[in-house]
């Protein structure tokens, strides 16, 4: 094959130009070069070489399309530095440029495209840090009722007068799902309420992590209203990891045990509707929490309350009581707002002609 | 009359899973063949193939797995006989690896019903890998991303490619696909090369693409199993004009069918149900 | 000391570094992300023997109620035949484990999925009724749309535009709206995770 | 008519319709095929889970690499097991911060860009616009957003002018619930027509139905 590079060199071709690929791990460089002049003849097709320094390694590394005159090569490394070279076919003559001047990829840092995105975390940060910090000094800080709530308590009520049991599913996510946590915020303050009346609450799980942490929550719940006594290991439990599995194993458990109440609070799939309406044949009563936009609908329509994505979070915070949950809230609040004003802001300077590019990716 | 219409409003839940299933399952049987009527976006691309010279071409990217299949197959299978009908000849390629199998069956379905030959009647290229470059790439020359067919024959020698360069020699890309490639599609070949594309995709990311159609980007859009129907009840209409006796499945169709029974079902199902429900608030 | 200050700095560290990373380039970075994702997976799997641990708990202890004496033993009997088809046999194409997933699980996937199917329809005859504002909205929108995706709905000249419209405006506007607040809602959590303020998720 | 001959298609025949006879009430076959399901599907669970992320992701780069930087994760796959004794129960936490902490630091850099970044540059309006119906359409999309952003305001009662905002806002939301609960129909309908073919034509050999 090495003849092929021996070949008659024209004119002194000029090398490609190359050029360091910013913002990446230095593993890619760019290349553009100029056609030789049309009086060679029209250029059938072209090949790209790169030699690899120190070792001075030759690779054909692509073939590559004439009319678009740069090419990225993903495939070097930053430790190294490299040359380039192009061959051209015309017709049955091929020539060779020369090798351009050995060219090191940068491995940056940082990647300054992401600096509008990294301003935005801190400042977020910051915001909600100073609510955090406010009500830590114990300021009272102000939330809307969200109607939601009284309705939680209220189905709780409703389970002890029937004397049957409350069924909580958790979601089926995982632990590191917001929605997961929120939900086990308000399984706490729920297996309180509960654990008053002696109602019984059973909560079957999809996760196994989640499993370990609500079987803890409940645990603790009935520690902090003084009736350790009412735990039962059995009533917290893993079903299965199965989705479907899972949502057949609630809706039996749902007819079975004839619960008065059902919650569902965390993340759901497309399983939702069918917990949900298995749960309203029973003639249950039955509160609905979610982030997920595209099961609300069904939520909406099956159950006599609904938690609408960030009502969730704010459920959650309402229910623990807890005031550094609440300033959370509250620092989401304040970055909404922000949020809202840049929207109408730059809406407002297109009317008039300047279109603003936010410059994040 | 009004305790009549109150009981409807109180129907108890068997009654309506036994309807649904009835609804959809009668129909698979005795299939009733609805006439259907295109709806504007699918018409758009059917009308564009119907009324090309023949002998002109058209890409099929076959840019989807079997996860969604049961919609974006039958409609890869409809728009080929189209084409192969119309005389114009389709071009099968795709984006991803698992298209090569599914959409090659399409092609020995076509060869079946209706005789078409490989190279002279279509032509089917495979798959090759990586979706920007290959698109780009078409529009600089497709010799470059295939030099040879899916079955090994070089480019050149096939005489139902003769005088295909690039886009510029492409009536119409359509890609179908379940995901964002029919996306990738307008940005690289409409936005670089003004190639006209079309898309057919699945009823669940067609909701993203109709701002796509509304600024022209997409020529048309063929949306779930009904796009699939109503273009697979078009070209079966042409086979049964031009007397062919062995048609192939109506499978979207049929599907479709037995879903339009179903949604009408629970349509009406609501408005007994509201019946119901004022006759009983007017008598409190 | 341990049972709580360990576990809060474990999750500082790692969170802290997690989500910087994502702004460095350097190959440094890309590796330590690469390793965190396999360490992530592998620490992960291990959490399903928690799993394995309560599953047989909790129906051994059903196998002392007559009443579920039966299925619990079926249940079980089931995890233990596919876990020695599985690590006895293989999991490849034709095993006895390929073969039950294929015509035992696959199967009662999809059909417990296609409940939906019936439950669409008996959730849309009870909760679609002209009470109230918001309910009424629901059930037009609902209705149109219904109409707008079937065959008959291109009979009426507007349907299929309106149909389409209403998925691509209002309906996105209204997901927009919602999973703006939730992304907010979920990078708060996460910060408050990391910085250790909220705490549930250490049990109560 | 030719009922299928292949045991395994039978299995998965009575089971289907098992699963189906929950929609008139519950009774033994259902709990049958529930508890079956449930036991399938966690021993299907965990032998998968050892293949494909155990196996790969601990074992192979401990035990047969000897890369020694994986026994941290594996230490901290152990602690699980403390689940078992209660007096150390509470190392189980280890594992859990682990994961939680890498899980939440990854999100938070993913959420800004997906959830707020992405969705806030597709609101705002950029003229021209090439038609009146797409300018129409955009100020209907960006009123809307704001609208639903401002019900979900807590910060203030939905009183007065922000309390007929958020009313809007409501609006939108009942909307586009409607609009996707419509839409999801026909992909649900569909999975029970498949099953239903599976049912008529793989079982009963009615091949007319596919």
């Amino acid at each position: 094959m090495i003849w092929i590079y021996l070949i008659i060199n024209l004119l002194g071709n000029a090398p490609p130009r190359v050029f360091d690929v910013p913002n990446d791990g230095g593993n890619a460089l760019m290349l553009e070069w100029q056609l030789p002049p049309d009086s060679l003849g029209k250029v059938d097709s072209m090949l790209i070489l790169r030699k690899t320094l120190p070792e001075g390694k030759v690779d054909t590394i692509t073939k590559v399309f004439i009319n678009h005159p740069e090419f990225v090569d993903e495939g070097v490394n930053y430790k190294k530095a490299y040359q380039y070279s192009i061959l051209y076919f015309i017709g049955p003559v091929q020539i060779h440029s020369e090798w351009s001047p050995p060219t090191k990829p940068v491995a940056s840092w940082i990647d300054t495209r992401k600096i509008p995105l990294f301003i935005l975390m801190i400042l977020y940060t910051t915001i909600l840090l100073v609510y955090i910090f406010t009500a830590r000094k114990g300021r009272e800080l102000y939330l809307r009722p969200i109607a939601g709530l009284e309705a939680v308590d209220e189905a709780v009520g409703r389970a002890t007068e029937m004397g049957r049991p409350i069924v909580y599913v958790p979601g089926l996510s995982s632990i590191s799902d917001v929605a997961t946590i929120a939900a086990l915020n308000i399984l706490a303050h729920i297996t309180k309420k509960a654990g008053e009346y002696e109602t019984k609450i059973i909560v079957p799980v999809r996760d196994p992590v989640v499993y370990t942490v609500a079987r803890e929550v409940v645990r603790e719940a009935y520690y902090t209203i003084g009736r350790p006594d009412l735990f039962d290991p059995g009533q917290v439990y893993f079903a299965t990891d199965s989705q479907f599995g899972y949502a057949a194993h609630v809706s039996a458990l749902m007819t079975r045990e004839k619960s008065a109440t059902n919650f569902f609070m965390g993340m759901f799939w497309a399983e939702s509707l069918i917990l949900a309406e298995t749960g309203a044949s029973t003639g249950a009563i039955q509160v609905a929490g979610t982030d997920a936009v595209t099961q609300l609908p069904f939520f909406v329509v099956t159950c006599d309350y609904t938690l609408i994505g960030e009502e969730l979070y704010a459920a959650s915070a309402y229910l623990s009581k807890e005031p550094l949950l609440t300033a959370s809230i509250k620092g989401q609040d304040q970055m909404k707002l922000l949020i809202m004003v840049v929207m109408i802001l730059l809406s407002l300077l297109s009317v008039f002609g300047v279109n603003i590019t936010l410059g994040l990716f | 009359m009004r305790d009549f219409l109150i009981k409807l409003s109180k129907i108890e839940r068997r009654y309506i899973y036994l309807a649904l299933f009835l609804a959809l399952t009668l129909p698979l049987i005795f299939p009733p063949n609805f006439p259907q009527k295109m709806s504007p976006t699918v018409k758009s691309v059917f009308e564009f193939i119907d009324t090309l010279p023949p002998g002109s071409h058209v890409l099929l990217s076959a840019d989807y797995d079997a996860s969604v299949l049961p919609e974006v197959d039958p409609m890869y299978r409809a728009v080929l006989k189209h084409c192969i009908l119309r005389g114009v000849i389709p071009v099968g390629m795709t984006l991803y690896p698992q298209g090569a199998v599914l959409a090659l069956d399409a092609f020995k379905e076509a060869e079946e019903y209706l005789g078409a030959r490989r190279d002279t009647d279509y032509v089917f290229l495979g798959y090759q890998a990586g979706f920007q470059a290959v698109i780009l790439g078409i529009g600089e020359n497709i010799k470059n991303v295939f030099p040879k067919d899916y079955f090994g024959t070089p480019i050149d020698s096939i005489p139902a490619m003769r005088g295909v360069k690039n886009y510029k020699d492409i009536a119409l890309v359509i890609s179908f696909s379940g995901s964002s490639v029919p996306v990738t599609w307008v940005i690289y070949a409409y936005s670089k090369y003004h190639q006209k594309v079309a898309a057919a995709v699945t009823a669940v990311s067609a909701a993203d693409f109709y701002p796509y159609i509304q600024t022209g980007q997409f020529v048309g859009m063929l949306a779930g199993m009904k796009g699939a129907a109503e273009y697979e009840y078009a070209v079966r209409k042409i086979m049964k004009d031009k007397g062919i006796e062995k048609l192939p499945p109506a499978k979207a169709v049929k599907g479709m069918d037995a879903n339009s029974i179903g949604h009408l079902l629970i349509m009406l199902f609501i408005i007994i149900g509201n019946l119901g429900y004022f006759a009983s608030k007017r008598r409190k | 000391m341990f049972q709580r200050r360990i576990p809060l700095i474990i999750v500082f560290i790692t969170g802290v570094l997690m989500s910087i990373q994502y702004f460095i380039p350097h190959p440094i970075s890309q590796s330590a992300y690469n390793i965190a994702l396999t360490w992530f997976r592998g620490v992960a799997s291990m959490a399903y023997a928690i799993a394995v641990i309560s599953f047989v708990r909790h129906h051994s202890r059903r196998l002392k109620q007559p009443q579920n004496r039966f299925y619990s033993a079926v249940a079980l009997l089931a995890f233990l035949f596919m876990c020695i088809a599985g690590f006895g046999f293989g999991i490849g194409e034709g095993t006895v484990f390929y073969k039950m997933y294929l015509n035992v699980q696959v199967p009662l996937q999809a059909t417990t999925f296609s409940l939906l199917a019936f439950y669409m329809a008996s959730a849309a005859y009870r909760a679609f009724r002209v009470k109230g504002f918001e309910a009424t909205l629901l059930l037009i929108t609902a209705f149109i749309v219904m109409f707008g995706v079937t065959t008959i709905g291109n009979y009426i000249p507007f349907i299929p535009r309106l149909t389409e419209w209403l998925m691509a405006v209002p309906n996105l506007a209204s997901k927009r709206g919602i999973l703006i607040g939730v992304g907010l809602g979920m990078i708060s959590t996460s910060l408050k995770i990391i910085l250790g303020i909220e705490r549930n998720w250490l049990g109560g | 008519m030719h009922i299928s001959t292949d045991p395994w298609v039978w299995v998965a025949a009575i089971l289907t319709l098992a699963i189906f006879t929950f929609l008139y009430k519950d009774n033994p076959l259902f709990k049958f095929a529930e508890h079956l399901f449930v036991g399938v599907a966690t021993g299907y669970g965990l032998v998968i889970i050892y293949f494909n992320a155990f196996k790969p992701n601990l074992y192979q780069p401990l035990f047969v690499e000897h890369n020694l930087l994986y026994i941290i994760p594996f230490f901290f796959g152990i602690l699980y097991f403390s689940a078992a004794i209660p007096k150390f129960s509470y190392m189980m936490r280890w594992p859990i911060a682990l994961l939680l902490g890498i899980g939440s630091g990854l999100s938070i850099p993913l959420s800004f860009q997906t959830y707020i970044v992405e969705h806030t540059k597709s609101t705002i309006l950029r003229f021209p616009y090439p038609n009146a119906v797409l300018f129409i359409n955009a100020l209907i999309l960006f009123i809307g957003v704001l609208t639903v952003l401002i019900y979900f305001y807590f910060s203030y009662p939905h009183k007065g002018a922000i309390g007929t905002i958020s009313r809007i806002g409501i609006i939108f939301i009942m909307i586009g619930f409607g609009a996707s609960f419509g839409y999801t129909v026909m992909a649900r309908f569909s999975l029970l027509v498949g099953r239903i073919q599976f049912l008529l034509g793989q079982w009963l050999g009615i091949h007319s139905v596919m």
